[in-house]
């Protein structure tokens, strides 16, 4: 076998077997570079995926030699091609722009497990999303989970302690549910591959089993994703993380829940269980749109700019959400398209958050006042990446909000409706960002003082390049289409117009 | 020319706007810049105008991001004047801003011309716009980037009334707007502008009236009331935003955009026969007349003239939805018509507040004496709103009524006529006191002209209302090519 | 006969919902990491009861004896896996709360919150 | 028919420890309870023949999880604050979700089951080629290590993860260095003489216990994991009886880290040595001419890996509690 065969595997030992060593460490520093490497190589393999996966496609990767179903296999198609894009952007970019924020909040001594541990969670959210074993996926969410927890609890607020409790309690119930769920399968089928089980599933398909496991993943998986309003841990979660760790897992690891939802549900079920699509619509969609409507409500009343951000994702996961309800083909594009714009938005805005406290020590509305007067790059910065998220034309934000309504405007009965609340929820998005860009621009900073202030330059170049891709993927948007449209393809496997 | 230069029209202004925040140290290398690039841009876009008369329509596809969906841009004749407009006057504008703004040491100049620049790059690229989707696009630029010059002073109150003009704007182009093009759309599978529209056989009935309706308050640059709250709101920004604002590119871009929306989406034959969409004339003839009585009680000579300008705007809509050629050719007309003479007030009011920061209309009694040549233009000005021959105002009603009576809209034609009368009512006394009138008790009268930065802005723009009525062949002759296709 | 061969099933589903009743209800946090236990003790339980085959042996060939019927290796081995992920939590979640101990000198989630509400 | 009513005696009671862990006010009862909830379980699951993970449940649950939380609660207060009304919502949403699994338990296949579909799929598979392709006894060891190795290396680096989260909370801030324990201020029950003459005895048999897990986990019920937890058993053990202080100059807690991270890269670089020499990763067969004795090599070090990092992180994260006060 070439290399080139073993690209699947390799995206996940790569960051994986540089977790050990970088531990062993004893210079932060040295740590930090040690992880920034490992996550732009794993970044390298995730470009040279994708490159593959738009030519000849992936070939399936059996571990240790054992062929699917006896063995564990990886598979890579177009949405995992996304995932890993974003898990592994999101970590560079956090890693990258992060050094300077890092430093401050761990000490040199702590430092090399915590890059271990940010190491590990790139390789679990990697491992989760070239898997092609149910039980796999379960043990690279605990990975990444756990190492997430770790991650969030290194935030300097004693709040993140009692925030990342919450996101464990309620993380592990989320994948005990989904463990549950695989077994209830794994009961009727006797197999935990996905795609044998797909296969295989058409035999007692509408036994109760199977129909109370689509219930449990779909609510432990719905934990994990956040879906409103199972919501509750992650305002918390994000707003007390270390702020190069929301840039990170903002980004990416709700994304990788709703990943795994997608899986389940087309993969899986829908071939089989007709009415599952019915089902999983009726159960969805309302719950997307409440988030939608309400997180977006909510995020206008903070008063901290993590917080904020944090209910803005809430309810984009809620458009995320609605789009994958949708069961047709331009809500599964809808989706995937907007996993992407949205990881790019929220990367780049929590990117920016991080440059802002790194200069003026906190998140608070009230420290903020006037900033953007004094970090005018940064704050410009903050704007574009801002525009996307409302879905301003000539941003990605838009690509995915136009797919979506486009999806919306094809379901019968529901469309007008479903479209009235994405526009009311997109003019929320306009409020409570507009909050803040006026705070920026024309508040009065505490100290009065409004001299200049901005970032060192290659943080302020990496921000910038953010924010341009925004504007690119807003104009040329074929990389994630294509990507989208392949993972479209071998969801509905042609099962769905 | 090639058209695969035709996106230059657009980064010029851009170019200009990072070379305006480069040389922001330096006040005279920026105004330098400003001014030069102005003119490079005027000189651009005047030099398509022989070819797009000639009957050419240069179109350039930048970018395809989603099917059907294309970053594109063409000229036609009613954007090529509007971007003519635009250019031109944004020469002049800039002129009068470095006297504006100099005179009144205004802080934070450099965002000021990096913003104007942007919002000019903005309304260029609504003028080119080949679809929907571009307009759309280039329609938001141009909202945003006109927040910061709408919120110059930076205080409580301006931030409040800008928050009401992005709120109103951005809210109603994304809420019906949005939804208007995705409509389209979706029932089209194009938002290409093409001669004749698009719409007929894809929608019809009470939809058309409705789609009609989104389109026409979706597009709240266009201030068709309700969706008019912005305009007086916005009065709170510096004299050349105003202009901006109110000749230059914003109302302009929303005016042009339903014209262009009525005649390349809808069709003009279409919709003619299509009894849905007559409800958009009662609108407009609403706003005409409730924004001159609302006009008729205005104190602040500002507010007046942003009342006015609703009014006049509505004028556009009421000629366009006459829907017979004539009129056709008045509204595109009226567009430039009203821009100069209305160019002309605004900057007439900066004079005057640059001069002698009066801002009340009583106070303006007898100033005429001390400020002949702005109080001159400012009568030019209101002669062409009101429509009196020899100024640029007569020109576009005439052919308005001329399509009015083609088309036998008896009610269109008695809205005109009353509207003119409602003008009248409150242009001239305003002309009377300012020329005849003795200063009002208690009104600092020690002063004398703008600084003369702002009176040669003021000749040109008086000028031009002047000679456009006696010089408008070229663009008769271009926007004809409008309706060719029509019997007249 | 078969209702009896349901009970495992029950006593899953029981102390399922009996370790989500005290997750929910139990302001403790240690409380709360041993509801987790019971949780996670209950899939557990689940998985082996999947594995069992009547007359069957544990799944370890012995040499000399033919025909032997072995209950299911599979579950057996995704549960050593999963048995291992539940006391890493235990661990993690332990360290936690032992840390919040000491910065809110309680381990009562109520009395946290209403801290957390203050600052 | 014998077997299935003991079963339902021990689950009964297996409820019933339950309940009376989530009632129980005091933590040092509740703990000790989930002690013997743990060994109920292990019976359990013995019963249900699954020897591996009983012995698995039995070493962790009653034994690792027990030492963790007692050595949590030196540092948290050991009493629960009283009762707080329960709330009706949530009593009817779960008490509603248990009857649901119930209602769905009628569709299920019952209990041993030969025609159930677990037992027609796959697990046939591995029953009947364990002999021929990997060759040992113990098939769940074939399974965890060969069929599932993929698996295992992600379970070592869930171990892993949390001795990298305990050494993170709990290695720094307040709490002391590892290098400065006092091994004075904790003298252990080394004043009491029967369990220290006891636990010397114990302790060496203890760990060779550990280690006949380690290596014989291809017959016989154990392998790696098990074999670090009791191992670590045996140390914690030597450290009650001995001090802290003691027990850590046996093992340095550098060193301590070096086995952890040390495990886990062994594991892999067996899965990159299967890379190198032609086969896919974790591919063991590669690994010597024949590919039955390149099962043996690969599953003996990776195993091994397994163990290393076990105790290892165990040991770290007592330490880590320990350390701290």
């Amino acid at each position: 076998m070439n290399l080139a065969d073993h690209l699947p595997a390799l995206q996940v030992i790569v960051p994986l077997m540089t977790a050990p060593l970088v531990i062993l460490l004893r210079n932060g520093f040295l740590a930090w570079l040690g992880a920034l490497l490992a996550s732009l190589a794993s970044f390298g393999l995730a470009i040279l995926l994708t490159v593959a996966v738009l030519g000849a496609g992936v070939p399936e990767y059996a571990m240790g030699g054992w062929q699917p179903p006896f063995g564990i296999s990886l598979n890579v198609d177009g949405l995992s091609a996304l995932m890993l894009l974003l898990v592994t952007g999101a970590s560079t970019l956090g890693l990258a722009g992060g050094r300077l924020s890092l430093r401050r909040d761990i000490d040199n001594r702590r430092a090399p497990m915590f890059y271990g541990a940010w190491l590990i969670a790139l390789a679990g959210l990697c491992g989760i999303a070239v898997a092609g074993d149910a039980f796999n996926v379960f043990v690279f969410m605990e990975i990444s989970s756990l190492a997430t927890y770790i991650l969030i609890a290194a935030g300097r607020d004693r709040r993140a302690l009692s925030a990342v409790f919450k996101y464990l309690i309620i993380g592990t119930i989320g994948a005990t549910f989904y463990l549950i769920g695989v077994g209830f399968i794994y009961m009727m089928t006797g197999t935990l591959n996905f795609a044998d089980m797909a296969l295989r599933l058409g035999d007692v398909i509408e036994t109760r089993p199977i129909i109370i496991a689509a219930g449990f993943i779909t609510i432990g998986l719905a934990l994990k994703a956040a879906v409103f309003p199972l919501h509750i841990w992650l305002p918390r979660a994000y707003t007390y993380a270390p702020n190069a760790v929301t840039v990170f897992i903002a980004a990416c690891s709700t994304k990788v829940a709703i990943y795994v939802l997608l899986r389940f549900n087309y993969g899986v079920f829908h071939g089989n269980l007709l009415a599952h699509s019915d089902l999983f619509t009726v159960f969805i969609i309302p719950l997307a749109l409440s988030g939608i409507l309400l997180a977006s409500a909510i995020a206008i009343y903070q008063g901290n700019i993590k917080k904020m951000l944090a209910f803005s994702s809430v309810a984009q996961i809620g458009y995320i959400a609605l789009a994958a309800g949708l069961a047709t083909h331009a809500g599964l594009m809808a989706a995937q398209l907007h996993m992407f714009n949205h990881a790019l938005a929220k990367g780049t805005l929590f990117l920016c958050v991080l440059a802002f406290v790194l200069t003026t020590g906190s998140a608070s509305f009230s420290n903020l006042a006037g900033i953007g007067r004094r970090m005018p790059w940064t704050m410009a910065a903050f704007v574009i990446a801002g525009l996307s998220l409302v879905g301003v034309p000539g941003t990605a934000g838009f690509v995915s909000k136009w797919y979506l309504i486009v999806a919306v405007m094809g379901m019968p009965g529901w469309g007008v409706p479903l479209v009235m609340a994405i526009i009311l929820s997109s003019l929320l998005a306009v409020v409570y960002l507009w909050r803040f860009v006026e705070l920026a621009y024309y508040g009065q900073p505490p100290d009065g003082d409004v001299s200049r202030m901005e970032v060192p330059l290659p943080l302020r170049t990496l921000i910038w390049s953010a924010a341009l891709a925004n504007i690119y993927f807003g104009l040329v948007p074929q990389l994630p289409l294509a990507l989208a449209e392949s993972g479209t393809t071998t969801l509905l496997g042609g099962l769905l117009p | 020319m090639n058209p695969s230069t035709l996106p230059l029209i657009l980064l010029l202004p851009l170019v200009g706007a990072i070379a305006i925040a480069l040389a922001g140290r330096w006040p005279n290398v920026r105004e330098t810049i400003s001014l030069l690039t102005a003119v490079t841009l005027a000189v651009l876009v005047f030099s398509w105008f022989p070819e797009v008369s000639e009957g050419l329509r240069p179109r350039f596809v930048l970018s395809e991001p989603l099917p059907g969906l294309s970053l594109a841009f063409s000229l036609e004749p009613l954007g090529m004047m509007f971007a003519c407009i635009a250019s031109f006057l944004w020469i002049i504008n800039t002129i009068y801003s470095i006297g504006y703004m100099r005179g009144n040491n205004e802080k934070n100049q450099t965002r000021f011309y990096i913003c104007f620049a942007l919002a000019i790059a903005a309304a260029m690229g609504i003028a080119l716009a080949d679809n929907l989707f571009t307009l759309f696009l280039f329609y938001e630029l141009l909202t945003l980037s006109t927040y910061p010059l709408v919120a110059h002073k930076g205080d409580a109150k301006t931030i409040a009334s800008a928050r009401v003009y992005l709120g109103v704007l951005l809210g109603t182009s994304i809420g019906l707007l949005l939804p208007a093009i995705i409509w389209t759309w979706v029932a089209t599978g194009t938002t290409t502008f093409t001669l004749g529209g698009i719409v007929e056989g894809h929608i019809a009935g009470a939809a058309v009236g409705l789609l009609l309706g989104l389109f026409v308050f979706g597009i709240g640059k266009a201030a068709v009331m309700p969706v008019h709250r912005w305009l007086p709101a916005a009065m709170v920004a510096p004299t050349p935003v105003s202009a901006l604002l109110h000749a230059v590119a914003v109302v302009k871009a929303g005016v042009f955009s339903i014209t262009k929306i009525i005649i390349y989406i809808f069709g003009v034959d279409f919709l003619f026969n299509e009894p849905s969409a007559q409800w958009l004339q009662f609108a407009a003839a609403f706003t005409i007349i409730t924004a001159s009585i609302i006009a008729l009680y205005q104190t602040n000579l500002k507010r007046m003239l942003a009342y006015s300008t609703i009014g006049q705007l509505s004028y556009v809509i009421m000629a366009t939805v006459i829907l017979k050629p004539m009129a056709e050719v008045g509204a595109a007309i009226h567009i430039a018509a009203h821009a100069f003479g209305k160019i002309t007030l605004f900057f007439a009011a900066g004079a005057i507040y640059t001069a002698a920061h009066k801002t009340e209309l009583w106070q303006l009694a007898g100033i005429g004496r001390r400020m002949p040549i702005t109080m001159a233009a400012f009568t030019i000005g209101a002669l062409s709103m009101i429509g009196v021959p020899p100024t640029a105002g007569f020109v576009s009603k005439w052919f308005i009524l001329g399509g009015a009576f083609q088309a036998e809209n008896y009610f269109a034609i008695f809205t005109i006529i009353a509207s003119t009368v409602l003008n009248a009512m409150y242009f001239l006394p305003i002309i009377y006191f300012a020329w005849l009138a003795p200063p009002a008790p208690g009104v600092d009268m020690n002063h004398g002209e703008a600084p003369k930065a702002i009176l040669l802005a003021l000749a040109v723009t008086s000028t031009l209302t002047i000679v456009f009525f006696f010089f408008n062949q070229p663009l008769l002759d271009l926007e004809s090519q409008l309706v060719e296709s029509l019997p007249l | 006969m078969k209702l009896l061969g349901l009970f495992n099933y029950w006593v899953f589903a029981v102390l399922l919902m009996i370790g989500l009743y005290a997750l929910i209800s139990k302001q403790n946090l240690v409380k709360k990491i041993m509801a987790l236990a019971i949780f996670q003790s209950a899939v557990f339980l689940f998985f082996i009861t999947m594995s069992r085959v009547d007359e069957g042996t544990a799944p370890i060939i012995q040499a000399g004896v033919a025909n032997q019927i072995f209950s299911n290796p599979l579950p057996q081995v995704l549960i050593l896996t999963a048995i291992v992920v539940g006391i890493s939590t235990t661990a993690l979640g332990l360290a936690i709360v032992v840390r919040l101990h000491e910065e809110y000198g309680t381990v009562e989630d109520d009395e946290i919150l209403a801290m957390d509400r203050e600052s | 028919m014998t077997m299935l009513l003991i079963g339902v005696f021990l689950l009964s009671l297996l409820v019933i420890t339950a309940i009376a862990i989530v009632r129980s006010e005091d933590l040092f009862s509740a703990v000790m309870l989930s002690g013997i909830f743990s060994l109920l379980m292990a019976l359990n699951f013995f019963l249900l023949d699954a020897a591996d993970v009983a012995l698995t449940e039995a070493a962790v649950g009653a034994g690792v999880a027990t030492v963790l939380l007692l050595a949590g609660l030196r540092l948290i207060p050991p009493k629960e604050a009283p009762g707080r009304p329960l709330r009706a919502l949530s009593v009817t949403v779960i008490a509603a979700t248990a009857l649901l699994m119930i209602y769905a338990s009628f569709g299920q296949p019952t209990l041993g089951d030969p025609l159930a579909p677990t037992q027609q799929h796959i697990a046939p598979w591995y029953i009947e080629k364990t002999p021929e392709l990997i060759d040992i006894p113990n098939i769940v060891t074939a399974v965890l290590s060969s069929f599932r190795g993929y698996d295992t290396l992600g379970e070592v680096f869930v171990v892993l993860t949390a001795g990298i989260g305990v050494m993170f909370l709990l290695g720094g801030g307040r709490g002391k260095p590892f290098s400065r324990l006092d091994s004075q201020a904790e003298q252990g029950l080394s004043g009491h003489l029967i369990p220290k003459v006891m636990a010397r005895l114990l302790i060496p048999f203890i760990l060779l216990f550990a280690l006949f897990i380690q290596f014989h986990g291809e017959y016989s019920p154990g392998g790696g994991f098990q074999a670090g937890a009791i191992f670590v058993a045996g140390i914690i053990l030597y450290s009650l009886v001995r001090g802290e202080g003691l027990a850590l100059s046996v093992i340095p807690p550098r060193a301590l880290l070096l086995m952890s991270a040390g495990g886990a890269l062994l594991f892999g670089s067996v899965g990159v040595a299967g890379m190198l020499m032609g086969g896919n990763f974790l591919e063991y067969s590669v690994l010597a001419e024949n590919p039955v004795i390149g099962q043996h090599i690969g599953i003996i070090v990776i195993e091994l890996g397994v163990g290393l990092t076990v105790t290892g992180v165990l040991l770290s994260i007592f330490h880590a509690f320990a350390a701290r006060d």
